[in-house]
């Protein structure tokens, strides 16, 4: 009916952790904060920086940005926003105790906060720093007055819970559901939801079942199986967009002596690491057939990739295109490496963290084996998963690695950059891949404060790697929502799920 | 129903009709193996005031009898034949609901094992309360002040507290005590009793048999005492039946079935009592084991172990009276006039 | 009495402590939490400022007695990933557990009773057979699939019940509960009864072993021989007795109903403790997988205790030593 | 004389339940706590001599079988001593200790429950002679159905299992087990309350032609007197834990002295005693867990005077082989 | 007495004739089969128990074995040629496996995991609630704590940990079942061995002074057997269910060889997009298994049952 019109009930299938906007750095409860909350730069649907709180930026010096905010926006209680609350956001980030995960890495470039006048901030930052806009639109900005002192728990108990954000805090109940109403003193576009019912549905297929019960009105996450069914229900609609994040093989480099889990075939050891051959890599990565993945095993909700990023993002190289399947290549280059007969090697992935992970790993365990590598294909829990890829015990395991910033910056660095703790790179390198020439490149690019220079220097960068296999690209995730037919969702590419972006198709 | 003599005629006790008479009733089990002819051909009868005692050894039916008559035979058994006259009402073919009103109420039975036959999770009141109720219209209170006289008359000390009680709280010998006050409930006309001292002390016994003459005697209350120990129905009954094999062989008054038995089987049962026996000499036994009742052999069933069995005994004996008032099934009796006389 | 409830409580706190120093160690043995609990974007300095803040520097066994030493004081610990008390985290979502399991107990006890009541009386019949029959499917079939079923035909097909989630709750004793509002109860319905499922066969199964036990007991002979009608028979003298190993197995299974609803919760998304402790092992979240499995102990202790003492209301045999 | 096959001397058992760490805390708190003992057996002497029977009679619940299985070694003693040919039977060692358990067997009260239901007769039988080494393999198969047969038993039933038996075969077997170890001394333990009088004769007389053939010794254990009479030479009689007479058996019959011995002998039915009226020792069985001070009878002994009630009568010889534990008798003299 | 004749002379003290000549063994397969139900559960069963042993030759496919699958038939729907001209008549899972075959070697693991956890956590358990209620004292205190601890483990829980603790492998599943069901067997047992270790046939041993070994293992054990077989075909059941509900949890068994739970939980996924197949003929033949096993413990249970028996 009418009056239900203006509320929306969504079901998400994250858990929301915490209100805190600064606890936990995890893209739900960001999605969370960006409804109550504002940060000073933003990225549109399609990862493109736009501005938020800030109206615009410039770079005033190599270490120095300075930042015009927006006039005459307000908080839910009234308070007015100005430079100094941004300055006191910045100080509040690496303070929240117990983070398990601190937001303060968003932060950690800029040595000091200048406040110029109430409009106009300055961000000093220890080097030239490029990226410092991409990393602001990660961190909501806070009232210095309200939260002075405010604990995590005071934001979730709802007694702190207030930004400048289009929604304003209703009710919490961590594990089960967050009620908003609107901000009827937005300084953007309203939302059009009088009121949100914004709850958490971990089961896929529940979600599925509650949108097709009416239960809810969104669901985010449809699971890929249930694609073909929700497309014949008139009671439901999809909305899909092409997200960030890449799915991809990591190799193990670091054991030149024989890798963990790889053997001849009768099971001895090979007493070296054949994945140290770039042959080898170029043929486990031509092996497969990541068109077949796509429309089989992703049914659709998935592009063959060939680097980090898809078009249109920032770092995105032209040509780079998803490997062609050729298993009789793939074997003549495992026979040109000295491995005729192929070998023995277990494929890990987690199987309850992307969209059907396990799936592919057994998909991808077909097709090696196809070309004469045996593959044992050992899906886990992401848990006990990621802490084995964490200690390099596995030679070969599927993760995915979602950029959030839209910039081939952020997974080269963390990807692969040759492992160093002092430059803090290489942290997801979990294969330990390794090439002083890529190193230069990005090095390089991250000193760049040129968007044209940086961008180059970003593509070079990219096209080392992937020509050296340092990861072993699959696809990039669509993503997909469904809604009643009377909805129409704003997709983002980066996965966030927002009441905001969510409107009545009349209302368009 | 006039046509069928005796079958719901007021019952109008008369001195000389006898409480209780069976007429060669068959109980028989169907089991898979086969049937079981538990009972086959049992005949007797209770006069009023009086104690039947009914001997035989395990198995021979004693306890199926019992519960005959009662009409309390399960599954997979069934009364296939007879009458069980109660005073002169036919019990076997009473409907079940007017079997119940006479159970516990005209009829009642105290059952062997004294740990076994009180509801554990019951207080004692409950039981006795709810058997008051089942059969006369009185209130709550007046039934558990009948309940209290009867745990009197019994011989429970402070029935009062007693009747809170929960059964096991009881011993052995007070238990089966209860189970009597519960049969004495409606002051019955027949009580069935099957062993119902077996499981208990000889000094326990005693008090229990001791309570239960005095009540024969007040109450004029017809009993039928089931045991295989010829040495209480010796002190107790004034008549005694015998059964084997699901029948009974004699059927005759205490003092002279003991004294002078005519079935070669009561002769062997009371022969291996120890104390008619020298001591340290060997007993006089019964060769030979109980048979199957599944396969019994035709004609008369004690045949293989009994000294005097001829030819004849391949034919079924009746149960004739052999001599006054005394009743036998054998061809060959002992302690005939004419033996004697021989 | 008195020394019956302390021994109790003794052995209670010799369990709480080795399932603490169990749970301490495995949850160490699967895997490191910050590893997941870190945001990709993270580098190697952030980690280890991670490690510090959640205190996972220190040697295990340092990590154990500080947590202990804070335990006797009250406290459980903070979680990693809500940064709440482990506990009070917890405490929040019991009353929806709890009346998830008590309400599928219930639901157990109202179908599986009469059911297995028949199913003892008539062993022979053939709607026994079939009842019999039928509550083998009770533990075949697979909890969450059923589960799925449920929602399928309920919810979007008939559209009858709402399909996941837990209803409007109404606050009483400072919990919230949700069975007191009707929307509520039909929230609970179709969890309650996919959780009740197993402990309706189970009940059936009980009942009816137990009541064709009892029917051969002499004491139900010697009902009959009082001349007491059959429904007296079988409502006071069998029912009462077989009450008691019912109770006795559905109250221990209440440990366990609330152990299952962990599958049930995930497939209904029903707030409870069950979706909570599968969340926490997830992300390895310590205090609360401890804080929780304490808690569990914990109320599994008492349940056994209450049932002690209900088995012995019910059943004057049993007495609690030293009357 | 010989040395006797037992000799107990001042043998107790008592079963209590020690209190754990819960129950010292709550005494220490001030809780009433006790802990609970029973005195099944207190302070019994008792001498058995080869070739004797020796009967042992008394309620339920007075301590007959667990005298018995102390002497059968079975269940050890709390207190006193157990002496087997003169020596303590807990000091022996290896295969000495082995051979006093085997020379001592007991045949017990349920013919059925004594039985191990998943058993073949044979292996029932067969098997301790095997493990003890007392035939071989080969001549095992001989050897059981010796045994079988001296118990009365048709071998060729070796291959069934008890529940194909009736009580007599049953308790037969159980003999022939018992027989199969070549013990001197049989425990039977109310070892034909549950027969029939007819199998029960048919028992009886078996015990009696195996005792003249093996010269074997027994203690016989009931509470029916009729069969004790039957049987022993010497008749103990026990109350509560404790003897209160012992003496040749025509002695007790004929001059029963101890007032519970004359309270029980004037209830045993009697085939001869026709419509007699019974009576009944008045009072229950006192429990063993609170026994009565002094003498145990006196709360339902006819002549109990105060002195009954907190002294503890000796046990003393009135006639020569005739013991009874009785205040009476001091009175009298 | 005298008249006694030559052809009607007693058979002096002739032993009895038995009550029946029946072994033990044949008594108890006939009662067992008395029950129709029983005897169409062992019947089934005995066909899966083939089917699941036989299963390497008899599938059409082999569906463990990766290079015989081809995502490309993923999801074909029963009856359908694929793409080696090979019919799949039950359909395929989303990997392209033959759900036939897969269902066949699925049964081989779930029986594996059932039967397998169930024998050794009979062992165990059964071991050591023997010892507990033979030896009683502390021993036995000790070991039934370790059972109450067990016990108020939720099982599920535990099972998830250890599988979290051990990684992913049929025998690791068999473990944790194991972990998880022990302490079941060994309440049972020591129940049991508490009554029986009373009986006189126990004294009768202690009494011919064998061996205590040979008094609990030949002697007790044996009588404690009944309720133990009574426990164990429900703890099949519920460790077949309980290994589909890790499956669904993703612990469990290895995705690459599917049990049958695992087979339910991944096709469980598409239920509600209608490509029932690959969740339902599983889910039918996983029912099937664990009624046969119920049905025969139904029977077990009434047979081994002495007071249900006259
Ligand atoms: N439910 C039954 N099914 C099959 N046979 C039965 C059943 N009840 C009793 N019988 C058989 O009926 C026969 C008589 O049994 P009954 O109990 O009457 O003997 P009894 O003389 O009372 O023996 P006891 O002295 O041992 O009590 C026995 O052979 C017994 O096997
Ligand atoms: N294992 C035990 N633990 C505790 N008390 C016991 C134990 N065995 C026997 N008793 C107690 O010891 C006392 C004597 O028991 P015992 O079995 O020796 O008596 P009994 O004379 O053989 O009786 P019955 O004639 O009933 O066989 C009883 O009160 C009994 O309750
Ligand atoms: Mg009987
Ligand atoms: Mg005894």
């Amino acid at each position: 009916g009418p009056a239900k019109a203006q509320n929306l009930t969504m079901a998400v299938g994250a858990q929301i952790t915490s209100l805190d906007p600064h606890y936990h750095a995890l893209s739900p409860n960001f999605a969370v904060a960006t409804m109550i909350f504002d940060t000073l730069t933003q990225f549109d649907a399609d990862a493109r920086m736009e501005p938020g709180l800030a109206e615009s930026w410039k770079v005033v010096s190599p270490t120095a940005w300075e930042f015009k905010l927006r006039p005459n926006v307000r908080f839910h209680n009234g308070n007015p926003f100005t430079a100094e609350d941004v300055a006191f956001t910045i100080g509040r980030v690496p303070q929240v105790p117990n983070s398990p995960s601190s937001y303060a890495i968003y932060t950690r470039a800029i040595e000091r906060v200048e406040v110029v006048d109430p409009l106009t901030v300055r961000f000093h930052t220890r080097s030239p720093y490029p990226v410092l806009p991409n990393d602001l639109a990660q961190v909501a900005i806070l009232d210095r007055e309200t939260h002075d002192q405010a604990s995590t728990d005071d934001f979730n108990s709802g007694k702190v819970a207030i930004g400048t954000g289009p929604f304003r805090y209703v009710d919490f109940r961590s594990g089960e559901r967050l009620r908003l109403e609107r901000n009827e003193e937005y300084w953007g576009d309203k939302a059009h939801w009088n009121a949100v019912d914004y709850r958490v549905v971990v089961n896929d297929s529940a979600r599925t079942a509650g949108v097709l019960a009416g239960d809810v009105d969104f669901i985010d996450q449809v699971p890929t199986s249930d694609i073909t069914a929700l497309k014949r229900d008139e009671r439901v609609k999809l909305a899909e967009k092409d997200g960030l994040r890449i799915i991809f093989l990591a190799l193990d480099h670091l054991h030149p002596e024989g890798s963990p889990q790889i053997t001849d075939k009768d099971g001895k050891p090979l007493g070296k690491n054949p994945l140290l051959d770039v042959r080898v890599r170029r043929a486990l990565s031509m092996a497969i057939d990541r068109q077949a993945i796509a429309s089989r095993v992703m049914e659709g909700a998935a592009k063959p990739a060939g680097q980090f990023l898809p078009e249109g993002a920032f770092g995105h190289v032209p040509g780079l295109d998803a490997p062609k399947a050729d298993p009789e290549a793939a074997k003549k280059l495992l026979a040109e490496a000295g491995y005729p007969d192929g070998f023995r090697i277990t494929l890990s992935g987690p199987n309850d963290r992307y969209m059907n992970d396990g799936r592919i790993v057994q998909a991808i365990g077909q097709m090696w084996t196809r070309i004469g590598i045996r593959t044992t294909v050992d899906a886990q829990p992401w848990t006990a998963f990621i802490s084995r890829a964490g200690r390099q015990e596995l030679s070969a395991f599927l993760v995915g690695w979602g950029t959030a910033s839209g910039e081939a910056s952020s997974p080269l660095r963390s990807l692969v950059a040759s492992y160093n703790r002092d430059k803090g790179f290489g942290f997801s390198n979990r294969g330990r891949y390794a090439n002083p020439a890529m190193d230069a490149k990005l090095e390089a690019a991250l000193a760049e404060l040129d968007d044209g220079k940086r961008e180059a220097l970003l593509q070079e960068a990219t096209t080392i790697a992937m020509q050296d296999v340092g990861i072993i690209p699959i696809h990039i995730q669509k993503n997909l929502w469904a809604m009643r037919p009377t909805l129409t969702h704003e997709s983002r590419a980066d996965e966030l799920t927002r009441a905001q972006d969510v409107r009545p198709v009349a209302a368009r | 129903m006039a046509a069928s003599p005796g079958a719901v005629s007021p019952v109008s006790a008369t001195a000389s009709s006898p409480t209780l008479e069976v007429r060669n009733l068959q109980t028989h089990f169907f089991t898979r193996a086969g049937v079981v002819k538990a009972v086959d051909g049992v005949s007797f009868t209770v006069g009023r005031g009086k104690v039947m005692g009914l001997v035989g050894e395990s198995g021979s039916g004693k306890t199926v009898t019992g519960f005959s008559i009662l009409g309390l035979v399960d599954e997979p058994g069934r009364i296939v034949g007879g009458e069980i006259l109660f005073h002169g009402q036919n019990l076997a073919r009473l409907k079940e609901e007017e079997m119940r009103q006479l159970r516990g109420n005209r009829i009642a039975m105290i059952f062997q094992d004294p740990m076994m036959t009180l509801n554990p999770v019951l207080r004692v009141d409950t039981q006795m309360i709810e058997t008051v109720l089942a059969h006369t219209k009185v209130s709550k209170e007046e039934a558990r002040q009948r309940a209290r006289d009867t745990l009197g008359m019994v011989g429970i000390p402070s029935p009062d507290e007693r009747l809170k009680s929960y059964p096991h709280q009881f011993s052995g010998g007070m238990r089966q005590r209860v189970a009597i006050a519960i049969a004495l409930l409606h002051r019955p006309e027949l009580i069935v009793a099957d062993e119902p001292t077996t499981a208990l002390d000889v000094t326990i016994q005693a008090q229990i048999l001791a309570e239960v003459q005095k009540l024969c005697a007040q109450t004029g209350t017809a009993m039928i005492w089931i045991t295989h120990d010829l040495t209480v129905v010796a002190g107790l009954a004034d008549e005694l039946a015998v059964m084997y094999a699901g029948r009974v062989v004699e059927h005759g008054p205490v003092n002279g079935t003991l004294d002078k038995p005519l079935h070669p089987y009561t002769m062997g049962l009371i022969g291996s009592v120890p104390s008619r026996n020298k001591r340290g000499e060997p007993l006089r036994q019964i060769p030979g084991m109980t048979p199957s009742l599944l396969n019994l052999p035709v004609g008369c069933a004690f045949r293989t172990r009994c000294p005097k069995a001829q030819d004849k005994c391949q034919q079924d004996p009746p149960l004739g009276e052999l001599l006054p008032g005394r009743r036998a099934r054998c061809f060959f009796p002992y302690n005939m006039p004419a033996e004697a006389a021989a | 009495m008195s020394v019956y409830l302390l021994r109790r409580l003794l052995q209670s706190v010799l369990v709480m402590l080795a399932m603490s120093v169990i749970v301490f160690v495995g949850v160490f043995a699967i895997g490191d939490p910050v590893e997941i609990l870190i945001s990709p974007d993270a580098d190697q300095m952030e980690r280890e400022r991670a490690i510090k803040a959640l205190g996972l520097d220190l040697p295990l066994w340092m990590q154990y007695l500080s947590f202990l030493g804070n335990a006797l004081r009250g406290d459980l610990g903070r979680s990693f990933v809500f940064n709440e008390p482990a506990l009070q985290l917890i405490l929040q979502r019991m009353p929806a557990t709890l009346e998830l399991a008590l309400g599928a107990t219930i639901m157990a006890l109202i179908i599986g009773l009469p059911l297995g009541l028949y199913a003892g009386l008539k062993p022979k019949s053939p709607l026994s057979s079939t009842i019999m029959a039928g509550s083998i499917l009770g533990f075949s079939l697979p909890t969450f699939w059923v589960g799925l079923m449920l929602i399928m035909v309920f919810a979007v097909q008939l559209g009858w019940l709402p399909s996941t989630g837990r209803g409007p709750t109404v606050e009483v004793l400072g919990m919230r509960w949700s069975f007191l509002t009707w929307d509520g109860l039909r929230h609970l319905a179709m969890p309650a009864l996919n959780l009740a499922l197993f402990k309706i066969s189970l009940v059936i199964r009980l009942t009816r072993a137990g009541v064709r036990e009892t029917m051969l007991m002499d004491y139900v002979k010697f009902a009959r021989a009082k001349g007491l009608s059959p429904a007296r028979v079988t409502y006071v003298h069998v029912f009462k007795n077989i009450l008691i190993p019912v109770v006795t197995v559905v109250g221990l299974e209440l440990g366990s109903t609330i152990a299952f609803s962990v599958v049930t919760e995930s497939v209904f998304a029903w707030p409870g403790m069950g979706k909570l402790i599968i969340d926490s092992i997830n992300v390895l979240d310590r205090p609360v997988i401890v804080a929780y499995l304490m808690m569990i102990v914990l109320m599994f202790i008492t349940i056994n205790l209450l049932v002690d003492l209900a088995y012995s209301a019910l059943d004057p045999r049993v007495r609690l030593e030293n009357k | 004389m010989s040395t006797p096959i037992i000799e107990l001397k001042g043998v107790s058992k008592r079963f209590s339940k020690p209190l754990d760490l819960a129950g010292k805390l709550a005494r220490k708190l001030g809780a009433p706590v006790k802990d609970e003992t029973v005195h099944a057996v207190d302070g019994v002497d008792l001498i058995v001599r080869k070739g004797e029977v020796v009967g042992l009679v008394g309620e339920s619940g007075c301590g007959k079988s667990t005298l018995g299985r102390m002497v059968a070694g079975i269940m050890p003693a709390s207190n006193g001593d157990i002496l087997w040919h003169g020596k303590r039977l807990d000091s022996l060692q290896g295969a000495e200790a082995r051979q006093a358990k085997l020379q001592t067997q007991m045949i017990f009260q349920d013919p059925y429950a004594s039985l191990n239901p998943r058993m073949k007769v044979a292996d029932i039988v067969g098997e301790a002679p095997l493990v003890h080494g007392l035939t071989k393999r080969s001549e095992w198969d001989g050897y059981v159905d010796n045994q079988m047969r001296r118990a009365g038993l048709d071998p060729s039933f070796k291959r069934r299992y008890p529940h194909q038996f009736s009580g007599g075969q049953r308790q037969r077997i159980g003999i022939a087990r018992a027989l199969a170890v070549q013990p001197e001394f049989i425990v039977c333990d109310e070892a034909v309350a549950a027969l029939d009088v007819s199998i029960q004769a048919q028992i009886l007389n078996l015990f009696m032609d195996l005792r003249r053939e093996l010269d074997l010794t027994y203690l016989f254990i009931s509470h029916d007197l009729g069969v004790v009479e039957h049987l022993s030479d010497r008749v103990v009689i026990m109350y509560l834990g404790r003897v209160v007479e012992e003496a040749p058996a025509e002695e007790v019959f004929a001059r029963a002295n101890h007032p519970y011995t004359q309270a029980l002998l004037s209830e045993v039915p009697r085939i001869e005693a026709r419509k007699k009226s019974f009576a009944g020792i008045k009072g229950e069985i006192p429990s063993p867990l609170n026994p009565p001070s002094g003498c145990h009878f006196h709360p339902r002994c006819p002549h109990a005077f105060d002195r009954c009630k907190v002294e503890k009568p000796a046990l003393k010889e009135i006639a020569p082989g005739h013991k009874s534990r009785c205040h009476l008798n001091d009175r009298a003299a | 007495m005298s008249t006694t004749t030559a052809q009607g002379a007693p058979i002096a003290a002739a032993p009895a004739p038995a009550p029946k000549v029946e072994g033990p063994w044949r008594r108890f397969i006939s009662e067992f089969a008395e029950s129709k139900l029983a005897l169409l559960g062992f019947i089934v069963f005995t066909i899966i128990a083939l089917i699941a042993i036989f299963a390497p030759w008899i599938a059409p496919q082999n569906p463990y074995d990766l290079a015989q699958l081809d995502i490309m038939d993923g999801r074909m729907e029963p009856g359908t040629v694929g793409g080696a001209g090979f019919t799949y008549w039950l359909g395929t899972d989303d990997q392209g496996r033959d759900m036939l075959s897969g269902i066949m070697y699925g049964l081989r693991i779930s029986l594996l995991v059932g039967v397998g956890s169930a024998v050794i956590a009979c062992a165990v358990g059964a071991s050591l609630g023997m010892l507990a209620a033979y030896a009683g004292g502390k021993t036995d205190t000790v070991i039934m704590r370790l059972v109450d601890l067990q016990l108020s483990f939720p099982s599920i829980l535990a099972a998830l940990m250890i599988l979290a603790f051990l990684g992913k492998g049929v025998m690791n599943v068999v473990l944790a079942l194991v972990i998880v069901e022990w302490a079941y067997y060994a309440r049972t047992v020591r129940g049991t061995a508490l009554v029986e270790r009373r009986r006189e046939y126990i004294e009768a041993a202690q009494c011919l002074a064998l061996p205590t070994r040979r008094v609990i293992f030949r002697h007790l054990l044996p009588n404690c057997m009944p309720p133990l077989i009574v426990v164990a075909t429900m703890q099949i059941a519920r460790a077949i269910a309980l290994e589909a509900t890790l499956s669904f949890l993703g612990l469990g068994v290895p995705i690459t060889e599917p049990s049958l739970g695992l087979l339910i939980s991944n096709g469980y996924e598409y239920m509600l997009s209608g490509k029932y197949w690959i969740s339902f003929y599983p889910g039918i033949a996983l029912l099937v298994t664990i009624v046969s096993i119920n049905l025969m413990g139904d029977q077990l249970r009434d047979v081994l049952n002495p007071r249900l028996k006259k």
